[in-house]
C-alpha cells in the first residue's frame, strides 16, 4: 500500500456568508478503507461531502486525490480521476432504461464490447438484472438508490462517495444495502455519510464524527458510541 | 423498445422513403412545383438543425436564424468574389460553425440558464439584423460584392458542379442536391445520436449534473452539438440563397426565428422527422394563405402555435406515435420518444 | 382525460377544413391574367393597400367596356407579407404556374430586385408602378412611376428659392435613401447651396430625439426628408412636438406616399413641400372621372389617393394600350408597342413611354401641405426621365440588364 | 453647454422609455417567472386603445394614463384565464404559446384595425433650453417614470395586496395553506402587469407611429432589461434602463441610430454572460 493517502484535505474551510460551514478539516483515508461519516444535521458532513465532488469550491484548504491537488476543480474531473459520487437525492437520467444509465457509465471508461459486458455484470451484482428494461424516471425510491449505486460502481472507481445512500428506505432494504456496501468495500474504497446509526453499525470499520463544522472524534464504531461527548452532543439529545 | 434501440430500424426506414421521394417528385410535378418543394426541402434542412440542437442537445437556442443568415451571406459575399461555387458552399458551412463555436463557448461555459441563453441567442440574430440592415451605403462592400443593407444581395451566382464555374445547376440537379443533403444529414444525425456521443448528448439533456458527475464535460457535448447545429444550419443558408439566388437581411429577423421554433414545435420535440413534416406544412400553409386574402398569416401563424402548445405540447409525430400505440396496443414501456 | 381527445380531435379537423378550403380562385381558362404581387400585410402595407385597389378598378373599368382583346383580364393577387422570400416564390409562380401576361408588382427597391430578375429569366413582361431612384435599365422591365431627376430636380431649386442654401438631409437607410440623397446633393450644389449632413436610419427605428438635437445645431435653413415607412412617421410627430415645423421648414420626396399627412395633425407637417407625378386636386376631367369612380368603389372616406395608387393605375392603363396595339398579349409584341411611345390621358395629365429607357414622360407638381390636403404650387408638364434615359438606350444595346447607380 | 444639457434629457428620456416599456414585463416576469414574449402586443393594444379614447374625445391624458391600462389589463385577465393558467411551471412553453399569442394579436389587429398606421399628436407644446427646444411631453415621460417606480415601489411595500402577491409568488402551496387562492393572486398579478404594459402603449403612442407591427421594435428591449436587471423587480429594472439607456444614447449621439441599438444589445449579451443572474443578483442585494 502505498504511503499517499488516497484521499487527503489539509485545513478545508467553507464560508456562506456569515455561516462557517467547515472549519479545518483535516481527513485521511489510504485505499481499500470503508469510513462513514456522521453527526447531527447541519454539522457540515454535505459541505465537506460536496467540497470533495467538486460541486462546491471551498474557501480555503486544499484536497488531495493521491497526491494531486483537485481542490474547486470543474466537476467532472474528479469522476475522470476515479471518484464515483451518488449525490443525496437520487439524480439518475430518468427518461433512459436501468441499462442505459448503467452503460453509460461504463463507456466512459470502456470500450464499446467491454462495456456492454461490465453492464451486464453490474446489474448482476447489484440485482437489478430483471429491471433493465423499466424506465427509472418510474421506479420505487429504493431501486433508484440501487440503480445509482450500479450507475456509480460501473466506471471502476477507486474510491466511491456516498450521501445517505441508506434514506428513505425499509429496514429490509437497509439490510440489503449494507450488504451490497461492504460487497463492494472488496474492491473500491468508500466514504459514506450517514445519520441512521443502525445502517453505520452494520457496515462500519473507521467512524469520523463531524460537529458543527469540525472533526469532534474518528475512532471504530463501537468506542464511538460509548465516547461521551459524542454522546452528549449527538446521540444524547436522541436517547433522551 | 427503448428510445435508442428502435431508432436504427425506423432512421432506415424514413431514409428509403426519402430516396424514393426524390426520385418520384422530379417525374410528376411542374417545374414551378418542383422550386416549391426545393425550398421546401432547404427549410427542412434548418429545421433539422434546430430540432437536433433543441430537441436532442437540450439547448434553447432562439436564434438560429443567425447561422442560417450567416450560411447565406457568407456563400453570396464568397461567390460573388471568387466565382466558382465549391469554396463558398464550403465557406458557408465553416463560418458559421466557427461562430457558433465562439458563441458556444461564450454561452456555456458561463452557466447560463435555459432562458438566459434563449435570450441570449435572441439577441445576438437581432444584432446581425440590425448590423446587416444598416450596410446600405456603398463604402459596405467585400471585394466587389457589396453588401446592400436593407436591399439584400440581388442575383446570386448559383453553385456550379465543382471545376467550372460556367455549368450551374438548374432547379432539377439543385433539387436532387437539397433533397440528398437533407437526406443524407438526417442519417448522419440518427447514426450521431446511436453513436457513444450522441448517447452521451441525450443524457446530459437528462440530467447535467449526473452526467458530470460521470466524468463527462457536459459543455465540451453540449458545444460540439451547437457547433454541429450552426454548421447544418449554414448548409441551409447557403441553399436559400441559392434557390432564390437573393438574400436579404429579413433573414436574421425576429420573424424568421419564430418560424423554426412553430416548425419543430409544431412537427415533435425529441424527433428529427417531426420538423421536417412540421417544417414543410406550414411553409405549405403560409404560401397559401399568401394567394387567399381571406386570413392574414400571422393571425394563423399564432393560432396554430398557440393551439398547438396548449393541445398537442408533444408534436405531430410523438403524438401520432401514442395514437398508434393506443390502436395497436403494443405492450411498450416507452419513456421518451426515439 | 376524455375533454382534451375531444379538443384534440375537433382541432385537427379544424386545420384539414381551413386546408382544404384554399382551393384556387375561379379562374376561366382563355382569361388574361394579370399578376399583382404586394405588400398587404407586415410593415409595408399602408403602401401595397391602396396600389392593390387601384389596379382592381383599372381592371374593372376594362372588363366594363368589354375586356382586352374580347377576354375578359382577370387580376392574381400575391400578398408577399413584407418578407423576400415570399416576393421570390411569388414571381416564380406568377412566371411557371399561373403563367401570366404581365406582373405589376414589388414596393421598395429590394423587392424590385428580387422579382426583375426571376421574370426575366422567366420571360414574362414586368411593370414596375412605384417611384423610386432611377437607374433600372431591363428590356423586360418597364418603371412608370417617377425618378428623381422629374421631382429632386424640381423640389429642390424652389425650396432653395424660399428658404436658403444650407440643406440637412435625412433618408431611409437602403438604395431609395442612398440615391436619392446623392441627388438631392448634386442639385443642391448646382443650385449653389451646400448640404450640411446626410443621415440614414433603417425602417424600424422610431427614436428620433438625438437627430432632432443634431439638425437644430447645424441650424440649416431646411430639411429634406426621404424617410419612408410606418415607424419613420414618428420623426414628422416628435418634430412637431420639438417645435421645429415653425422654426425650420421641410420638403419631401417621400411624404403622403403612405397618407402620412391624414394621420399626423396638421400643425405637424402644415408648409411641407412634395413634388410627384399625381395629387388628387389635379383639375383634368379625367381625374374627376377617376376620383368618382374610386369613392363609388372603395368607399366616399377613403383617406387619399397615393401616388403609388396612381403610378399602378397608369402602369395597367399603358400596358393595356400596348396590348390593344400589339392585337395580342404575346411579351415580344407588347414590348414592341410599348416601345413606339404608347401615350394615354391619365388622371395625371399625359402619360407617354419613353422607348429608349422604358421609363414615362409625365407631368409632374409642386405641392404643400395644408390641413391634410395637398394644394398644388406648380405644375410641369411633360418631364422625361433625364437620369435614367442619360445611361440607359435599350433601342441600342436590348440586352442591357442591370441597374445603373448614378455616380454624382 | 446647451448641447450636453441636451444630451442628458435625451439619456434621461431613453432611460425613462426603458422604464415604462419594462415595468409591465418586470412584473410578470420578475415576480410570476412567465415569460411574456406577447409583451410588445399588450404595449401595441395600450397604444390603440388610448388612439380610440382620444378620438372618442376623451382628454388624451385620461386616455393614456387610465383608459390604457384598464383595456389591456382586461385583455391580460381574459389571457390568463385561457392561456396562462394551464402553463405555470412550464417556462419554454409559456415562452412559445406567448409567442403564438403575439403573431395571433398582430394579425387579429390588421385584420380588424387595418393597417393605415394611426397616431395621435403630442400633447403640450414644448420649451427651448438655450438654443435647444424640448417637448414637454418628454420631461413628462421622465417624471412620470420615476412615479411609476415609487408607486410600484408603494403596492409591493405597503400594501397587503403587495404583500400577498409577493408571498404567493414565492410559495404557491405556502398561501394555498393560510387560504390565500394562488389562483386569484396569479391572475391579478398578471392582469396588473398587463395594464402597466397597456400604460406604456398608451404613453408611447404620441411619440410613435401606432401601427400592428410595432410591439417587435419594443420586446426585446423591455426583455433585455429585465433580465439583465435581474430577480429583484424595482431595484433591478431601474438600474438595467438607466445602464442600458446611457448606452444606447451616448452611442447614438456618437455614431447613427443603427449602432446605438446594436451597442445596446451588445452591451446586455456581455453584461448577461459577466453576471448571469443579472445586476440584482450581484449588487443591491435583497431589495425590492
Amino acid at each position: 500500500m502505498s504511503t499517499v493517502p488516497l484521499l487527503e484535505t489539509r485545513n478545508l474551510n467553507m464560508r456562506f456568508g456569515g455561516v462557517h460551514a467547515t472549519r479545518d478539516v483535516n481527513f485521511k483515508l489510504s485505499d481499500g478503507e470503508l469510513r462513514c461519516i456522521i453527526g447531527p444535521n447541519g454539522a457540515g458532513k454535505s459541505t465537506f461531502f460536496k467540497q470533495l465532488t467538486g460541486q462546491l469550491r471551498p474557501t480555503s484548504g486544499q484536497v488531495l486525490f493521491r497526491g494531486q491537488d483537485i481542490t474547486g476543480c470543474q466537476p467532472h474531473v474528479p469522476a475522470r480521476l476515479g471518484i464515483g459520487i451518488k449525490t443525496q437525492v437520487p439524480s439518475l437520467f430518468n427518461g433512459l432504461s436501468v441499462w442505459e444509465n448503467v452503460w453509460l457509465s461504463a463507456c466512459r471508461v470502456y470500450p464499446k464490447a467491454k462495456a456492454l459486458e461490465v453492464t451486464r455484470d453490474t446489474l448482476e451484482r447489484v440485482g437489478l438484472s430483471s429491471l433493465q428494461n423499466s424506465t427509472t424516471g418510474l421506479m420505487a425510491h429504493g431501486q433508484r438508490q440501487w440503480v445509482e449505486l450500479a450507475v456509480v460502481i460501473a466506471a471502476d472507481p477507486s474510491l466511491i462517495l456516498l450521501d445517505e445512500p441508506a434514506a428513505g428506505m425499509s429496514d429490509q432494504e437497509v439490510r440489503r444495502t449494507a450488504d451490497l456496501i461492504l460487497e463492494i468495500n472488496k474492491s473500491h474504497a468508500l466514504i459514506v455519510v450517514e445519520h441512521d446509526m443502525s445502517f453505520i453499525r452494520m457496515i462500519a470499520k473507521m467512524v469520523t464524527v463531524f460537529h458543527q463544522g469540525a472533526i469532534l472524534t474518528e475512532d471504530l464504531p463501537d468506542a464511538v458510541m460509548n465516547n461521551p461527548t459524542v454522546r452528549q452532543v449527538y446521540l444524547g439529545k436522541k436517547a433522551a | 423498445m427503448t428510445a435508442f434501440r428502435d431508432s436504427p430500424w425506423s432512421a432506415v426506414l424514413v431514409m428509403l422513403l426519402g430516396v424514393m421521394a426524390t426520385l418520384a417528385i422530379p417525374k410528376w410535378v411542374d417545374d414551378f412545383a418542383l422550386i416549391q418543394i426545393t425550398i421546401y426541402v432547404v427549410m427542412a434542412i434548418l429545421a433539422i438543425s434546430q430540432a437536433f440542437i433543441w430537441g436532442f442537445s437540450g439547448i434553447l437556442c432562439f436564434g438560429q436564424a443567425s447561422f442560417f443568415g450567416l450560411g447565406a451571406y457568407t456563400y453570396a459575399l464568397s461567390v460573388i468574389n471568387m466565382g466558382e461555387s465549391t469554396l463558398p458552399v464550403l465557406l458557408a458551412i465553416a463560418l458559421p460553425g466557427l461562430f457558433a463555436l465562439l458563441l458556444g463557448y461564450f454561452m456555456f461555459y458561463g452557466r447560463l440558464s435555459d432562458v438566459y441563453m434563449g435570450v441570449i441567442t435572441l439577441t445576438v440574430s437581432l444584432i446581425f439584423f440590425n448590423s446587416v440592415n444598416s450596410t446600405a451605403g456603398p463604402e459596405w462592400r467585400i471585394g466587389n460584392a457589396p453588401l446592400g443593407g436593407f436591399n439584400g444581395i440581388p442575383s446570386i451566382p448559383s453553385i456550379n458542379y465543382p471545376g467550372n464555374p460556367e455549368d450551374t445547376l438548374d432547379p432539377l440537379a439543385f433539387f436532387y442536391l437539397s433533397a440528398f443533403s437533407l437526406i443524407a444529414i438526417y442519417g448522419g444525425l440518427r447514426w450521431l445520436i446511436s453513436s457513444r456521443i450522441g448517447h452521451v448528448i441525450v443524457a446530459i439533456k437528462e440530467n447535467e449534473q449526473r452526467a458530470t458527475l460521470l466524468g463527462f464535460d457536459a459543455r465540451a457535448f453540449k458545444l460540439f452539438a451547437f457547433t454541429l447545429g450552426g454548421c447544418i444550419a449554414g448548409l441551409a443558408g447557403c441553399f436559400f440563397a441559392n434557390w432564390g439566388s437573393f438574400t436579404s437581411p429579413t433573414i436574421f429577423s425576429l420573424a424568421q426565428s419564430a418560424q423554426i421554433i412553430v416548425w419543430v414545435i409544431v412537427g415533435g420535440l425529441g424527433t428529427l422527422v417531426g420538423p421536417i413534416i412540421g417544417c414543410m406544412a406550414i411553409q405549405w400553409l403560409t404560401t397559401q394563405i399568401g394567394t387567399q386574402q381571406t386570413f392574414n398569416s400571422n393571425l394563423v401563424l399564432g393560432v396554430i402555435l398557440v393551439v398547438f402548445v396548449l393541445l398537442v405540447p408533444k408534436g405531430i409525430i410523438p403524438s401520432l406515435g401514442d395514437v398508434l400505440q393506443k390502436l395497436f396496443g403494443k405492450k411498450v414501456t416507452k419513456g421518451e420518444e426515439a | 382525460m376524455d375533454r382534451r381527445k375531444f379538443i384534440q380531435t375537433t382541432a385537427g379537423g379544424i386545420a384539414a377544413g381551413t386546408a382544404g378550403m384554399y382551393g384556387s380562385s375561379a379562374l376561366a381558362a382563355d382569361d388574361i391574367k394579370v399578376g399583382s404581387i404586394h405588400d398587404l400585410s407586415g410593415g409595408l402595407d399602408i403602401y401595397g393597400k391602396p396600389m392593390v385597389d387601384a389596379l382592381t378598378l383599372a381592371i374593372e373599368e376594362q372588363n366594363a367596356a368589354g375586356g382586352l382583346l374580347g377576354k375578359k383580364v382577370a387580376l392574381i393577387n400575391y400578398d408577399s407579407q413584407s418578407n423576400m422570400q415570399k416576393y421570390t416564390e411569388y414571381a416564380q409562380m406568377a412566371a411557371l404556374k399561373d403563367k401570366v401576361a404581365v406582373v405589376h408588382g414589388g414596393i421598395t427597391s429590394a423587392s424590385r430586385e428580387v422579382i426583375r430578375p426571376v421574370l426575366t429569366k422567366n420571360k414574362t413582361l414586368y411593370f414596375y408602378n412605384t417611384q423610386y431612384e432611377g437607374g433600372v435599365c431591363d428590356r423586360n422591365t418597364f418603371c412608370t412611376g417617377v425618378t428623381p431627376a422629374q421631382t429632386v430636380q424640381k423640389l429642390i431649386p424652389y425650396s432653395m428659392k424660399k428658404w436658403g442654401k444650407k440643406v440637412y438631409v435625412i433618408a431611409a437607410d437602403y438604395n431609395y435613401g442612398q440615391i436619392t440623397s446623392q441627388w438631392v446633393k448634386k442639385y443642391v450644389t448646382e443650385g449653389g447651396g451646400s448640404v450640411q449632413a446626410i443621415e440614414f436610419f433603417p425602417l424600424d427605428v422610431t427614436n428620433f430625439g438625438p437627430t432632432i438635437a443634431k439638425i437644430e445645431a447645424a441650424k440649416p435653413d431646411f430639411v429634406v426628408s426621404a424617410l419612408v415607412g410606418g415607424a419613420h412617421m414618428s420623426f414628422y410627430r416628435q418634430w412637431g412636438a420639438a417645435g421645429m415645423l415653425k422654426k425650420i421648414p421641410m420638403a419631401s420626396s417621400t411624404f403622403s406616399v403612405g397618407n402620412e399627412q391624414v394621420v399626423l395633425a396638421p400643425e405637424e407637417c402644415n408648409g411641407m413641400v412634395l413634388s410627384y407625378n399625381y395629387f388628387e386636386k389635379i383639375a383634368t376631367p379625367q381625374n374627376k372621372a377617376f376620383l368618382a369612380a374610386f369613392h363609388k368603389r372603395f368607399g366616399a372616406d377613403y383617406p387619399n389617393v397615393t401616388e403609388l395608387a396612381m403610378g399602378t393605375y397608369q402602369g395597367f392603363k399603358l400596358w393595356a394600350e400596348a396590348v390593344k396595339k400589339a392585337g395580342s398579349i404575346d411579351r415580344v409584341k407588347v414590348i414592341e408597342a410599348l416601345e413606339s411611345g404608347i401615350s394615354i390621358d391619365a388622371p395625371s395629365g399625359k402619360v407617354t413611354v419613353d422607348g429608349a429607357s422604358h421609363h414615362c414622360i409625365l407631368d409632374v407638381s409642386l405641392a404643400e401641405v395644408k390641413n391634410k390636403k395637398l394644394d398644388i404650387l406648380q405644375t410641369f408638364s411633360q418631364q422625361a426621365p433625364s437620369d435614367t434615359s442619360a445611361v440607359c438606350n435599350l433601342k441600342k444595346n436590348p440586352a442591357d440588364n442591370q441597374q445603373y447607380v448614378i455616380k454624382v | 453647454m446647451d448641447l450636453a444639457l441636451i444630451v442628458s434629457v435625451q439619456v434621461l428620456y431613453a432611460v425613462a422609455t426603458l422604464v415604462i416599456i419594462s415595468a409591465g414585463l418586470a412584473v410578470i416576469f420578475g415576480m410570476m417567472r412567465v415569460i411574456n414574449l406577447a409583451h410588445g402586443e399588450f404595449l401595441m393594444l395600450g397604444a390603440y386603445s388610448a388612439i380610440f379614447a382620444t378620438k372618442a374625445g376623451i382628454n388624451i391624458w385620461i386616455a393614456m394614463l387610465v383608459v390604457a391600462p384598464i383595456c389591456v389589463g382586461l385583455f391580460g385577465i381574459v389571457v390568463e384565464r385561457l392561456i396562462i393558467r394551464h402553463l405555470y411551471g412550464r417556462m419554454v412553453d409559456t415562452m412559445l404559446a406567448t409567442w403564438g399569442l403575439s403573431l395571433l394579436c398582430v394579425g387579429l389587429v390588421t385584420s380588424l384595425i387595418g393597417n393605415t398606421t394611426s397616431g395621435v399628436s403630442t400633447p403640450e407644446g414644448n420649451f427651448s433650453i438655450g438654443a435647444y427646444s424640448v417637448s414637454f411631453y418628454t420631461s413628462a415621460l421622465i417624471v412620470i417614470a420615476v412615479l411609476l417606480l415609487f408607486a410600484i415601489r408603494w403596492v409591493l411595500r405597503s400594501t397587503d395586496w403587495g404583500l400577498i402577491a409577493r408571498g404567493t409568488m414565492q410559495n404557491p402551496a405556502m398561501a394555498d395553506v393560510l387560504g390565500i387562492s394562488p389562483t386569484r393572486v396569479y391572475s391579478i398579478t398578471f392582469a396588473v402587469g398587463a395594464a402597466l404594459s397597456g400604460l406604456a402603449g398608451g404613453l408611447l403612442a404620441p411619440v410613435s407611429g401606432v401601427v400592428p407591427t410595432m410591439g417587435a421594435s419594443f420586446i426585446a428591449k423591455a426583455f433585455i432589461t429585465v433580465i439583465g436587471g435581474g430577480s429583484s423587480i424595482l431595484a433591478g429594472t431601474a438600474s438595467a434602463s438607466a445602464l442600458f439607456g446611457l448606452i444606447n444614447q451616448l452611442a447614438t449621439f456618437i455614431t447613427t441610430p443603427v449602432f446605438g441599438e446594436v451597442a445596446l444589445f451588445i452591451a446586455a449579451v456581455v453584461m448577461l454572460r459577466m453576471l448571469p443572474q443579472g445586476i440584482t443578483g450581484r449588487f443591491f442585494k435583497g431589495s425590492l
